[in-house]
């Protein structure tokens, strides 16, 4: 009894699997596929954030293309240094790190400075504003302010102030490029922070006219380019920066700027204004004598527009 | 099954307020400045012909077209060139413009232009004129009209339609030109038909403008190919495709011309202009407006020359302190303008100043879709607004353009003004059709 | 003047309205099922006033807590939870218990409504979801019926009302009460049994006269036995553009053409197709749950095809069905198809040759 | 799951099945079994029992062969494996009670594809030690008897107003005049109780995360 159930189960078992062994032999002999066990090694290591800052469609393609060769290790901006040295270690590459890059915003306009001279009403997004007759601050080249590219930021590099100016914590920026993007007006680049001379104004005007949209709008006089004349050149009525020569661009360029225009960015990110800059902007926000000051700042601010 | 005679399925009937229908056109007084863009119309800007200081006598050019889609400008007062740079424009961009300060010698009533013998001119020359002239779509789309004129190698225009439906509620300029200067629209009419070898045409006009059909009728010459046709008072009853379906029972096709059909589709005071500046050889320098909305004290139709800052205008017209909103057009399509500094262009049709009462826009709260249809059966290019509100929000704006025809369409904003929930689906949509344009540009 | 002292606002077009918003939709829905909700207090008194107070008390405070749960800003003010209750109460038979109710209310909303995202979000009539919960969970309660017109209804509560929660509805005191209160107006004999039932489950088929149908003097649920009034509420919302007219148009029409084929091939056994369309729930199903516009489609076609199929499934489940009522589970079941319906009645985009979607896909 | 070079403690190991990993809860496994058997306790006990059984079983013997079995034919010497001790099982519940066994019907041999023990063959057994494995099999068996249990209580306590149903142990806990919700007794009913268990677990387990998330900023 227990000798035939042992040999029926053993021979039925034994005849299915002898037959199925020789379908599962030609079909890994058939459908075998190899892939690089090292490319999960590395995606697993990569901040799987898929931003896309290196250029590839997410993190996957790109540990794809690390292990062809045909991309550093380094190119992730969004990865540590200390990620980025161990995957070059684990594959015996070069890490090819590149000088830190940033997000830089070409606007200082917040609200304590930019004027708003209509209401928007609507969905709160710039892009929606700046459809809407170009958002109804004062200076349409400027920033609008509702956040936009904050929203877009994986790395909550990005913060509206006090001002509804986005400020940039360079700390956290990989320079993935996402506000860049996003920014219906343009605002954003990126920058290695070695380019330490950087003009936040974008303003086409010139003068009184962009004066009367924005306190610390460019009025195209040239004194930067006058100051630092190898690296500094005027385009328009906005001074252009020749990062090539960035040798030249020099810190005594900001200092006769007159509104703040262009500034000095430390390597830590903080934004610094010359002397002349830093006084005529403390004008602004604190007029002396004035306990309305901001009634009566308006006012004059009306006059002055009507009349021009 | 209803079949749509004379109207178009779907669409809104949105309250009329033409309130300055009876109004006469007046003329405005000249203002002391003007403010000329040189971008007025859709395609290339205009060139300045005129530096700091030039003088200019009324109605001399001075910018010229740049490229065939683009027209010449002219100087609307006579006076002096003060500045040739940046000027607010009504989409709340800095765009070239030259402002001109009035001389108070000059004479500003000859106006400057060459009369031609129109008969004697092939349709080629007929049409370079009308470039000459810088007319270009008054309605508010601002195309320029010679261009229309001239359609597509292969293609020709064998029936005109001439808009005369002004389905925008408050507007009544086009109501007003009809009933006061329907001659020369005639005259504008014959020189198109002409030019573009058209056998027939048909003025539609909605069937709450009696008056305006009846003048249009008495003023078509005995024997002349061209009949008044009255419509269905709808919104949008005065678009392209609308008037298409509406008058000849054809669709344009999507993402196509309404040559396509065999069809041309003028504005009456697209149509009036070319009546009044062809055979004198001028340059279009003015045009009617309505000035409307709770916000104004003298509401009407007036004659303003073009580049008259809004600040002018209400300063003529007077403006009540509760105005909260200026829109330049009507109040279902117009766009709402940033400030008062904006001169006027020829793109608009009338200037509405409504009160905080009038607007009830936006400021609803915004409540999630129901579902309720509505849009959907109002969507005269029978879309599916819901549909795309919720990818709009999604931001799978590539999709709503390849599956589900978002470029069809035309921002009529019958979608957004009946959704009892608020969506602003129209803003969305524009967002959309922004966000795609980057992208194509981007590749 | 200083025309700057107010900055001007700006907004995308177009820049006027309607005035009808969600809110005001939601609650001329409510105040058309108010003439309703009264006839049914009028017919069955207090315990039915009791339920529909209940279920609405129960579908707001849930929906309330729901929201304070996903801290969200309280959504009971847009009326729609409201009609939610107004419904529940209304489908109901009036001895239901109310702690039956109340957990009725608690389900539809909850996990119909809430958990998808509120309004707009739901895929079923949360009151029906709610019902259907009930009538699954408590078959017996859910259908013992009370006869219209009581004598003494507005001076006592029917016994089972007030059942202490999870006890048993006791059914027999409930007869026993009905049976007494019958006979102190003159009258002895009460079947238990709706128009319907007794159509269906009586063993010669029996078939209410059609005025007793029309004017209400029926059993049934709270609120769907006075068809005249559901009839001229529901033209009133039709009238103020708060109601797709197709969707109970095409519900209508199906029952009637599906039950008159019946009808037409077996008079003794088939009901007429009036009969069909005043009996049971269908009436108010047809211009009060099907016509929800969330969990309806959004063409004009598919609304048609919508209607006109859950009037033919609820007269298959009448006459195939293990039930004598069939309406509920007909519009959850069209709820349920409602979005292939809706994509695959796209309207045909102006100047566009109609695509061809199926094969496509 | 952490398969990193150091690896868990056991005893986490032997804890990550009842919460951290529930196979229920947690992984969403072994659905078919949990929403069709769980109408009365004593079914959720037995079938958890079962696989239970199972797993332990089959994870020593794969976890003892795992050298042995080529990669390539690992799902195949796996399935020989399970199968040979759910038909053990299938005969035991026979053998113990006719009346448990037929309200189980084909669940019990339909563990054979029950995810969670060849999942738990697959990702832990065959790459681990005996000892090991049999901590990871019976912390999983308990946390998946656990997770059926927390559905089978709530549904025989409403569905039947009892616990432990058809067995000698029977606890009536509404009296006799208790209402049973029909509806919990029936398929319906399942999936409404595992949907609000699995959005109460969650919720749980996502406002813990966020606590320690705080934590950790602070």
């Amino acid at each position: 009894m227990l000798i035939s159930a042992l040999s029926i189960a053993g021979g039925v078992m034994l005849l299915l699997g002898l037959l199925l062994a020789a379908v599962l032999a030609i079909a890994n002999k058939k459908l075998y596929v190899y892939e690089d066990p090292r490319i999960d090694e590395v995606e697993a290591q990569l901040p799987s954030a898929n931003c896309g800052a290196c250029g590839f469609a997410g993190c996957r393609a790109f540990a794809e293309a690390v292990i062809r060769g045909e991309a550093a290790p380094g190119q992730c901006t969004a990865s540590s240094a200390d990620t980025v040295e161990s995957i070059a270690a684990y594959l015996g590459v070069d890490a090819g790190v590149g000088e830190k890059r940033v997000a830089r915003l070409a606007c200082s306009g917040g609200d304590n400075v930019a004027r708003r001279f209509a209401h928007y009403e609507g969905r709160y997004s710039c892009r929606a504003a700046s459809l809407v007759a170009g958002g109804g601050k004062h200076c349409t080249f400027g920033c609008i302010g509702y956040g936009d590219c904050v929203a877009v930021c994986p790395f909550d590099a990005l913060h509206m102030n006090e001002h509804m100016l986005p400020v940039v914590d360079e700390a956290k920026c990989t320079a993935c490029g996402n506000c860049v993007v996003e920014c219906p007006k343009h605002l954003f680049s990126i920058h290695p922070i070695s380019h330490q001379l950087w003009v936040s104004c974008s303003t086409r005007l010139r003068g009184k006219d962009a004066k009367a949209a924005c306190a610390v709008a460019c009025i195209g006089c040239g004194l930067c380019a006058k100051a630092a004349p190898e690296a500094v050149s005027m385009d328009g009525n906005l001074p252009v920066v020749d990062y090539g020569k960035n040798e030249f661009a020099v810190r005594e360029a900001i200092e006769n700027c007159p509104s703040g225009a262009i500034l000095w960015v430390e390597r830590d990110g903080r934004r610094v204004l010359g002397v002349k800059a830093a006084a005529a902007l403390e004008k602004v926000l604190n007029p002396p004598e004035a306990p309305l000051k901001k009634t009566s700042a308006s006012e004059a601010e009306q006059k002055s527009e009507v009349s021009g | 099954m209803k079949s749509y005679v004379n109207s178009f399925p779907h669409g809104v009937h949105p309250p009329d307020c033409k309130y300055t229908a009876d109004a006469v056109i007046e003329t405005l007084p000249l203002p002391p400045e003007v403010t000329i863009l040189l971008s007025q119309h859709i395609g290339a800007p205009a060139k300045a012909l005129v530096a700091k200081k030039s003088k200019v006598m009324r109605g001399e050019p001075i910018a010229e077209a740049v490229g065939f889609v683009s027209v010449p400008m002219h100087a609307p007062i006579a006076g002096t060139v003060t500045a040739v740079d940046y000027a607010l424009n009504p989409r709340g961009e800095m765009a070239q413009a030259i402002k001109i300060k009035i001389d108070p010698d000059a004479d500003q009533e000859e106006i400057y232009g060459t009369p031609r013998d129109l008969a004697s001119l092939t349709p080629d020359e007929l049409i370079r004129a009308v470039q000459e002239t810088g007319t270009v779509g008054l309605g508010g789309a601002a195309f320029p009209t010679h261009v229309k004129m001239k359609p597509p190698a292969g293609k020709s225009v064998d029936t005109l339609i001439v808009n005369g439906c002004e389905c925008e509620p408050y507007l009544t300029t086009d109501f007003r030109i009809m009933v006061e200067e329907s001659d020369k629209i005639i005259t504008g009419i014959q020189l198109v038909m002409e030019a573009m070898g058209a056998k027939e045409a048909f003025i539609a006009i909605e069937n709450n403008k009696p008056e305006a059909l009846e003048s249009m009728a008495k003023a078509i010459p005995a024997g002349a190919p061209i009949s008044v046709r009255s419509l269905m008072t709808k919104y949008p009853q005065g678009a392209e495709k609308m008037l298409s379906r509406a008058v000849l029972h054809k669709d344009v096709p999507s993402g196509g011309l309404p040559s396509d059909i065999g069809v041309g589709c003028f504005n009456v005071a697209t149509l009036l202009q070319l009546g009044q500046l062809l055979p004198k050889g001028q340059g279009l320098i003015e045009r009617v407006i309505t000035v409307s909305g709770g916000g104004v004290e003298r509401p009407g139709n007036y004659r303003i020359p073009l580049g008259t800052p809004i600040r002018y205008i209400m300063e003529q017209v007077g403006i009540r302190p509760e105005a909260r909103k200026i829109i330049s057009g009507g109040p279902m399509m117009g766009m709402s303008l940033s400030s008062q500094d904006i001169p006027l262009t020829k793109g608009m049709s009338g200037l509405l100043v409504l009160t905080e009462e009038e607007m009830r826009d936006g400021g609803g709260t915004v409540y999630p879709c129901i579902k309720c249809a509505r849009c959907v059966d109002a969507c005269p290019i029978f879309l599916n607004p819901s549909l795309l509100g919720l990818l709009a929000r999604k931001a799978r704006y590539e999709e709503m353009a390849e599956e589900h025809h978002l470029n069809d369409c035309f921002e009529c904003g019958c979608c957004t003004y009946v959704c009892p929930s608020n969506i602003p689906l129209v803003q969305y949509f524009r967002i959309a059709k922004a966000m795609n344009r980057e992208r194509e540009a981007a590749k | 003047m200083s025309t700057e002292a107010r900055p001007l606002i700006i907004g995308s077009s177009p820049h006027i309205r309607v005035k009808q918003s969600v809110p005001d939709i939601m609650f001329h829905v409510a105040l058309a099922l108010l003439p309703v909700a009264a006839f049914a207090v009028w017919s069955f008194g207090l315990s039915a006033l009791l339920l529909l107070l209940t279920t609405t008390a129960a579908c707001v405070a849930t929906e309330h807590t729901a929201c304070l749960i996903a801290r969200r800003s309280t959504t009971i003010r847009d009326w729609s939870v409201v009609v939610t209750g107004l419904i529940l109460g209304l489908t109901l038979p009036p001895s239901t218990p109310l702690w039956m109710a109340v957990l009725g209310s608690i389900f539809g909303v909850s996990v119909t409504k809430s958990l998808f995202g509120g309004l707009g979000y739901n895929c079923f009539n949360p009151a029906l979801v709610g019902r259907a919960f009930l009538q699954i969970a408590f078959p017996i309660p859910l259908t013992t019926w009370t006869p219209p017109d009581l004598p003494g209804r507005f001076s006592s509560l029917l016994p089972t009302t007030l059942t202490f929660p999870f006890l048993r509805a006791d059914t027999a005191a409930l007869a026993d009460y009905i049976r007494t209160a019958l006979a102190s107006g003159g009258v002895d004999g009460w079947s238990g049994a709706t128009p319907l039932s007794m159509w269906k489950f009586a063993e010669v088929p029996q078939f209410e006269s059609l005025p007793r149908l029309f004017l209400g003097s029926i059993a049934g649920s709270t609120g769907e036995t006075a068809t005249w009034l559901i009839i001229l509420c529901g033209l009133y919302l039709i009238a103020r553009n708060m109601m797709n007219w197709r969707i109970p148009a095409g519900m209508l029409l199906g029952a009637f053409l599906l039950s008159g084929a019946f009808w037409l091939s077996d008079k003794t056994h088939y009901p007429s197709p009036m009969f069909m369309l005043f009996s049971g729930g269908l009436m108010f199903g047809a211009l009060f749950m099907a016509s929800d516009m969330v969990a309806s489609p959004m063409t004009s076609a598919g609304v048609w095809i919508y209607g006109f199929f859950i009037g033919m499934v609820t007269v298959i489940i009448r006459i195939f069905g293990a039930l004598p009522e069939g309406v509920m589970f007909a519009i959850l079941l069209g709820n349920a198809v409602s979005p292939l319906i809706t994509s695959a009645t796209q309207p045909r985009t102006y100047g566009l040759v109609r695509q061809k979607r199926w094969i496509k896909q | 799951m952490s398969m990193e070079k150091k690896g868990p403690s056991s005893w986490d190991v032997f804890f990550a099945g009842f919460w951290r990993d529930n196979p229920v809860f947690v992984m969403l496994l072994g659905t078919c079994p949990t929403l069709a058997v769980t109408n009365s306790v004593i079914n959720c006990f037995a079938m958890g029992v079962s696989t239970l059984f199972v797993l332990v079983m089959s994870g020593i013997l794969i976890s003892m062969l795992r050298n042995f079995i080529p990669k390539q034919v690992r799902i195949a010497s796996f399935i020989v494996v399970i199968a040979t001790f759910v038909t053990i099982v299938d005969y035991l519940i026979q053998s113990i009670s006719l009346d448990l066994y037929d309200s189980l019907g084909a669940f019990i041999q339909l563990i054979v594809v029950n995810c969670i023990i060849l999942g738990r063959a697959e990702a832990f057994a065959s790459r681990n030690g005996v000892m090991r494995s049999v901590l990871d099999a019976i912390g999983m068996g308990i946390g998946f008897t656990i997770a059926l249990l927390c559905l089978g209580v709530v549904r025989e306590v409403l569905g039947n107003g009892t616990l432990l149903m058809n067995t000698p142990y029977e606890i009536s806990l509404f009296g006799p005049r208790f209402e049973p919700w029909s509806v919990m007794i029936l398929p319906p009913g399942g999936f409404f109780v595992l949907g609000v268990e699995l959005l109460f677990f969650n919720w749980w387990r996502k406002r813990k995360e966020a606590r320690a998330l705080a934590q950790a900023k602070a």
